[in-house]
């Protein structure tokens, strides 16, 4: 009797403590989904940031249709990737690593409940958050020049195919990542993509009219709104703390807390270093203290430490914020020597210091250089190649530009016969 | 009759207006111009490109005043606009004629019809 | 002995089992209400989406007008919701389930902490925030020609009375829940409530001075600023990741972690595909791509799936949204053909599509349409009668409607002696 | 054998549960950790809404000189911060709890996890952005007048020095914690240090040219952009949410939830409070309701609320708002009375509501009104009779204010050379 | 040649425009102006100080035409912009004599440039 | 001592100061107007209501020249105004007696106080 009592008592003991342990794992997976949640959110925030600096830093007869783009950008994002770029960047590897792909759609078959178990729902969020972040970083260097209906193509061609693709190299398990290259939340594998897409248009679009003087003179277009500009990378710096804490994409157990409490403050400490250095940099070079030039140079520290946020320490962060921030500025000032017109230098800040991102992983984390280095070529080249080629197309079609009235006019008449700032007197001429 | 246009430093309207009421003449037309004279231009960087402004900004002061007047409106504006140190860029004034005048409230015209 | 050292060994075990069994219960509560509160400052953050919105879409003589109504939407919703509408929403049914009262403020007793318990704080932060929302959506459709201290009184009605009463027959569980009627997060309850309540304070103000002509011709206002629009719509779509996804009232267990992430993921889905079907059938109807209506169509997409975004496939939330980007393009249309002036769109995006969305709920989620049906029909209604009343009520004593002169004027002079841009020179006229 | 069983089944099990115990404080170290990293992120967000509303209450010749300054608060914060700030702050106390200090940097070592127990580098973060709010409250104060590389010297002293070592008084456990003064999430501690550094800034600069009349009459220099001024409060509103549920610092175990929610609450009812009441003193002092009064009162009653939002009940929480939003119409007033010009009013909001609030904290709470009365008190003096040495400092170096022609001509253009609204047509007389 | 400036009220702007093309006068260049006049300031509050804003939005018309059209052309803007209550502040009209006038497009110059 | 309003296209603002400069003619005030003239006016959408902007954004220059100048003054606008195609809309010049001319900083009048 008392045996059998006994007995019973322990089964029925062990069974509260299995059912403890499984609630344990079922709240551990309410607290990563939530977390992985919230970083998207953040991440799908910074549409608007981007929106508003790239709107801010041009010419206020073309804002209509920057910030149409930007918005397109995030809704045909959001349809392509669901039909068909998720697929591609996380399915099945094919032909050794170089092409991946899984169906149509999203799963709806949620997982086993327990620690970093994620729904897929949530990832493809998550995920397409970053593919819409690579998509609109282009839109600021091919800005005040382009047809809207050739940049819808070409932004349904990025987040449909040309991301996902190389995408599928690092995150999705193909050929980088079986070579051992790292790549945290996408220095190389989101920003440089867009960086180097942008080069591709800013190059075969060539530059706004008045932008270079046929004798050689660089000429500023200065930006319509800094203060919408200043806001655009605030909204950019709270974002990147969904992009860079939220690629940890789990937050439950001591490690992945740990890990993502640092990588919060490693994005924080670059972000800060970039934006000062590069204020130094231009304030010395230039005697006055250039706004534009520490907001790119925030952005610059931001972008540079995406792919390492987790692998160095505070002061390696301010070290690698601090390089971007240099970089940046000596990229803008190279793009200008090349007469290549990048309006909101997308290319200094995202092309360039995505790969010093990518490289200065190799060189303060425990990766192998050579590795990095590999990864950071091959990507922007394969993104500045196959939209280099797009863009040259879209050329030959003759869709690719507008007129030359038009574009003086201003995209905002002449592509949508609708103004920004209705009823403001804007100075038509200096 | 005669109109009085003044380009004038902005910075100098408020005073300008001052001068004017206590000359009597108070009714006038401001305007926002860019003005291009000897001054120095604003030297601006953006994004690492120095670049002029040389179209500097300037108020446009119109003042349709009977003949008597013209002195009176010209020394007031000239008197604070002239600015403490002879800097240049402190402006100018052009008189030119009216040949008609006509209040549009009262359909009044002629001399009487300016103030 | 042994026997006594094995019950007590077992008793000390059982407890211990026990209190792991409760830490896990009070970590679930903790997420639970985290959760909440966290969905409830993303709602709360909308309001500055409507505020931006509704003012990029008016002139710019309005703007101090509309910014102070949606403060305080927000302001005086916050006090009259505390005070007297949370009770009517959520208090005990009287009259058949038509009515409910349950004292005055908020309980501070906390609740014993288990998975999925509210803190009564938090629920009512998480309601107020949806009460100011569906006060504020009216602000637009009323903009630029009605007196500041009528909207004031229009915004107490609302937040304290018509709204609770409404929202009870659903969420507190009066007679439309009985009846099987559905609305996850509140297409009808909330947005169609707004939408309708604006519709009525349009018809009873009369349209802006020049926006229809004698001869019948329909004129544009545009806004004034549509970068501050733009962001405004970005702004909403992130405060929507509170709306829908913090409607599931927890995220503990798997289930509802499973529902979150689906939610999350179809309202996304529907505001893009809001966006860019809206921009299509405006490009075609109109020939050039029109921004606003872009924007608008993302919010139509978005209010569409607030019904339902629970228990629709990705696929539906897709089409869901499509036809909502279709519907608020015809329904500007049909405004403008009935020579009604609802300057922001607010019936087309809040109130129409929120009809839609609650049909779609019908045709798509396992719910009766015939309760789907009858609810998106009612409690329209009850909106658009009681404050049709209202506004007739403020009308007839004078003091709806500003002067003639102190419309062509601008709202900001007249009524607030303020202007929103000093120093911009403003073009007068056109 | 068969107790042998017994036994060897008891010992599995016990692991079990203790492992289920270890597993559910992983689970609660996730959670607190998370929340402190989500609230670090709102607070950070404020830096934006400071930006947004200090450079709508400006001049628009001033615009970049103010997001340029704001923005540098926040960077150069964060390296300030870390480099030192942090450990004067919550170091080992020397002098009788005078001063703290604990080394440089931030630990890399995390705690052993456990409910409550935070990474110290989200700790950081946590405290960096309180650090940079209280930097930035004065760049409004000194707005339009002030020499840029002056500002960043301040800029540099104050979230190096002079906040850490008060803050090291009460929050790092120094003299006035040992006193007995409480200020839960920094009425006192940050808020009135950063409204008497502003106004200290604000008495040695002297007002800007044309505020006052050489007759004695006070003239407005109103604000440029009321829509950016509304979205910055906005922004600061939802920002606040992480400023005052974060400052619980956990919220795992039933007390801490339901402390969160409850400050959550009382937070938004103060908000809506001041915003009510000082809209509707403002209106019967001046006959037409002003949207910066209203704006600049639900500020009021968030700081007023700061000091003790955890220890007040709802309805106490609407009295500290309401008299708050009172305060801050009659200190600003004061000021004018007094000739002290403070271009946003940030004294009223930040110095003197932050004082109501720590003498609310006595009123209301539980706290002894002679401790909080003391530290209300010599707060303020710190940072007042600090400040005012170093701007009288800066000042005997001829670097403190800029020329009168530059002032006249604006910041942006003088310190600069950049415009905030290049091409817009601003009228530069009125 | 006469150079036609009137100052009117902004709102009166459409009317005027048509007014205008009424009388078969097609071509004229408006601006954005401050005037100051009899009319009764607007009264403003910011953050609690009263302050007047005495120069008043107006706009400024400019109408080059032949001799024969500026009685049509002052007679249609004065009808429209009167107002109908004899309010302070509805304008004024000024004529001056234009000596040369030339149509850049084809170099034409004179009476017939103008139109 | 003439006044030449030119009325021109915004884009060619550019082109013409460099013209006026090549004349010696270095100073000029310049705003910006809305014409209307031939012009094909611009076409709108918004929300669905098609509307025309016949007010199309001009530049008025404002030179004030001794009468041996104005010729000069009016071939360097002609020649880069008008555009190569002969499409309408290019704008038109007047030229206006001036009575007197201060120069504000001196004091000086008449044809020297001009330049
Ligand atoms: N001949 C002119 N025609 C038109 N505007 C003129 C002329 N001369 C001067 N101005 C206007 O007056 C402003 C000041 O003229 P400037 O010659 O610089 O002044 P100063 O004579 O004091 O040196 C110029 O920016 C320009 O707007
Ligand atoms: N003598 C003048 N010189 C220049 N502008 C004038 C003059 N008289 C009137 N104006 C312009 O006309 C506007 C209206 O003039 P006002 O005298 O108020 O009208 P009214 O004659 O109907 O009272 C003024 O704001 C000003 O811009
Ligand atoms: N008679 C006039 N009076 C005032 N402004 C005129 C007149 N004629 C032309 N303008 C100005 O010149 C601009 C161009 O004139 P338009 O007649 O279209 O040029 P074009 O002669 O080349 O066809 C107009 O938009 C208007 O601003």
């Amino acid at each position: 009797m008392k045996k059998i009592f006994l007995i019973m008592a322990m089964i029925l003991l062990s069974q509260t403590v299995l059912f403890a342990s499984s609630e344990t794992a079922i709240n551990a997976y309410a607290i990563d989904n939530m977390f992985l949640f919230l970083a998207a959110v953040l991440v799908l925030f910074m549409q608007s940031g981007f929106a508003m600096l790239e709107a801010g830093l041009n010419r206020s007869k073309n804002v209509v249709n920057i910030l149409f783009k930007n918005f397109m950008d995030m809704s045909l994002g959001v349809i392509l990737y669901y039909a068909i770029g998720y697929s591609l960047m996380y399915g099945n590897s094919y032909l050794g690593g170089w092409f991946g792909f899984a169906g149509f759609g999203i799963s709806s078959v949620p997982p086993t409940p327990a620690a970093g178990a994620l729904n897929p729902q949530v990832d493809w969020l998550f995920q397409v958050a970053f593919a819409a972040t690579a998509a609109t970083i282009v839109s600021g260097s091919v800005a005040g020049r382009m047809q809207f209906k050739s940049y819808l193509i070409y932004s349904i061609i990025i987040t449909g195919l040309v991301y996902p693709i190389s995408g599928f190299w690092k995150w999705g398990g193909g050929w980088l990542d079986a070579l051992g290259f790292y790549d945290f939340a996408g220095s190389i594998v989101v920003h440089s993509v867009g960086g180097f897409a942008g080069l591709a248009g800013a190059l075969v679009l060539g530059p706004r009219i008045g932008r270079f003087s046929r004798n050689g003179q660089v000429n500023a277009i200065p930006g319509h709104n800094l203060a919408l500009a200043a806001l655009g990378v605030f909204i950019l710096w709270i974002g990147w703390y969904g992009f860079n804490p939220g690629s940890q994409l789990a937050i439950t157990g001591a490690d992945n807390t740990n890990a993502v409490m640092l990588i919060a403050t490693n994005t924080t400490l670059a972000a800060a270093a970039g934006a000062v250095f590069s204020m130094l940099l231009a304030w010395s070079l230039y005697k006055k203290p250039d706004l534009t030039m520490a907001l790119n140079g925030a952005l610059a520290g931001l972008v540079g430490i995406t792919a390492n946020c987790d692998s160095v320490t505070n002061n390696e962060a301010i070290i690698i914020g601090l390089v971007a921030g240099i970089l940046v500025v000596l990229g803008i000032k190279l793009l200008d020597n090349l007469k290549i017109d990048d309006p909101v230098g997308a290319w200094p800040v995202h092309g360039l210091c995505g790969i010093w991102g990518g490289i200065a992983t190799g060189i303060f984390g425990p990766y192998s250089l050579t590795s990095q280095i590999i990864g950071s070529v091959v990507i922007p080249i394969w993104a500045f190649g196959t939209m280099y080629a797009l863009f040259t197309f879209l050329k030959s079609l003759g869709i690719l530009r507008v007129s030359e009235e038009d574009e003086l006019r201003g995209l905002d008449i002449s592509e949508h016969g609708e103004e920004a700032y209705s009823g403001f007197q804007i100075f038509t001429a200096e | 009759m005669k109109l009085i246009i003044a380009i004038v430093q902005p910075q100098e309207l408020p005073a300008i207006k001052e001068a004017l009421l206590r000359k009597k003449i108070h009714k006038f037309t401001v305007s926002n111009v860019l003005g291009r004279g000897m001054e120095t231009p604003i030297h601006e960087i953006y994004r690492g490109i120095a670049h002029d402004i040389k179209l500097l900004k300037k108020v446009r002061i119109e003042i349709a005043v009977n003949d008597e007047y013209v002195d009176a409106a010209v020394d007031a504006i000239c008197s604070v606009a002239k600015g403490v140190d002879e800097e240049e860029g402190r402006g100018k004034i052009f008189v030119l004629p009216i040949e008609q005048c006509i209040r549009i409230r009262t359909g009044e015209t002629g001399p009487t019809a300016i103030g």
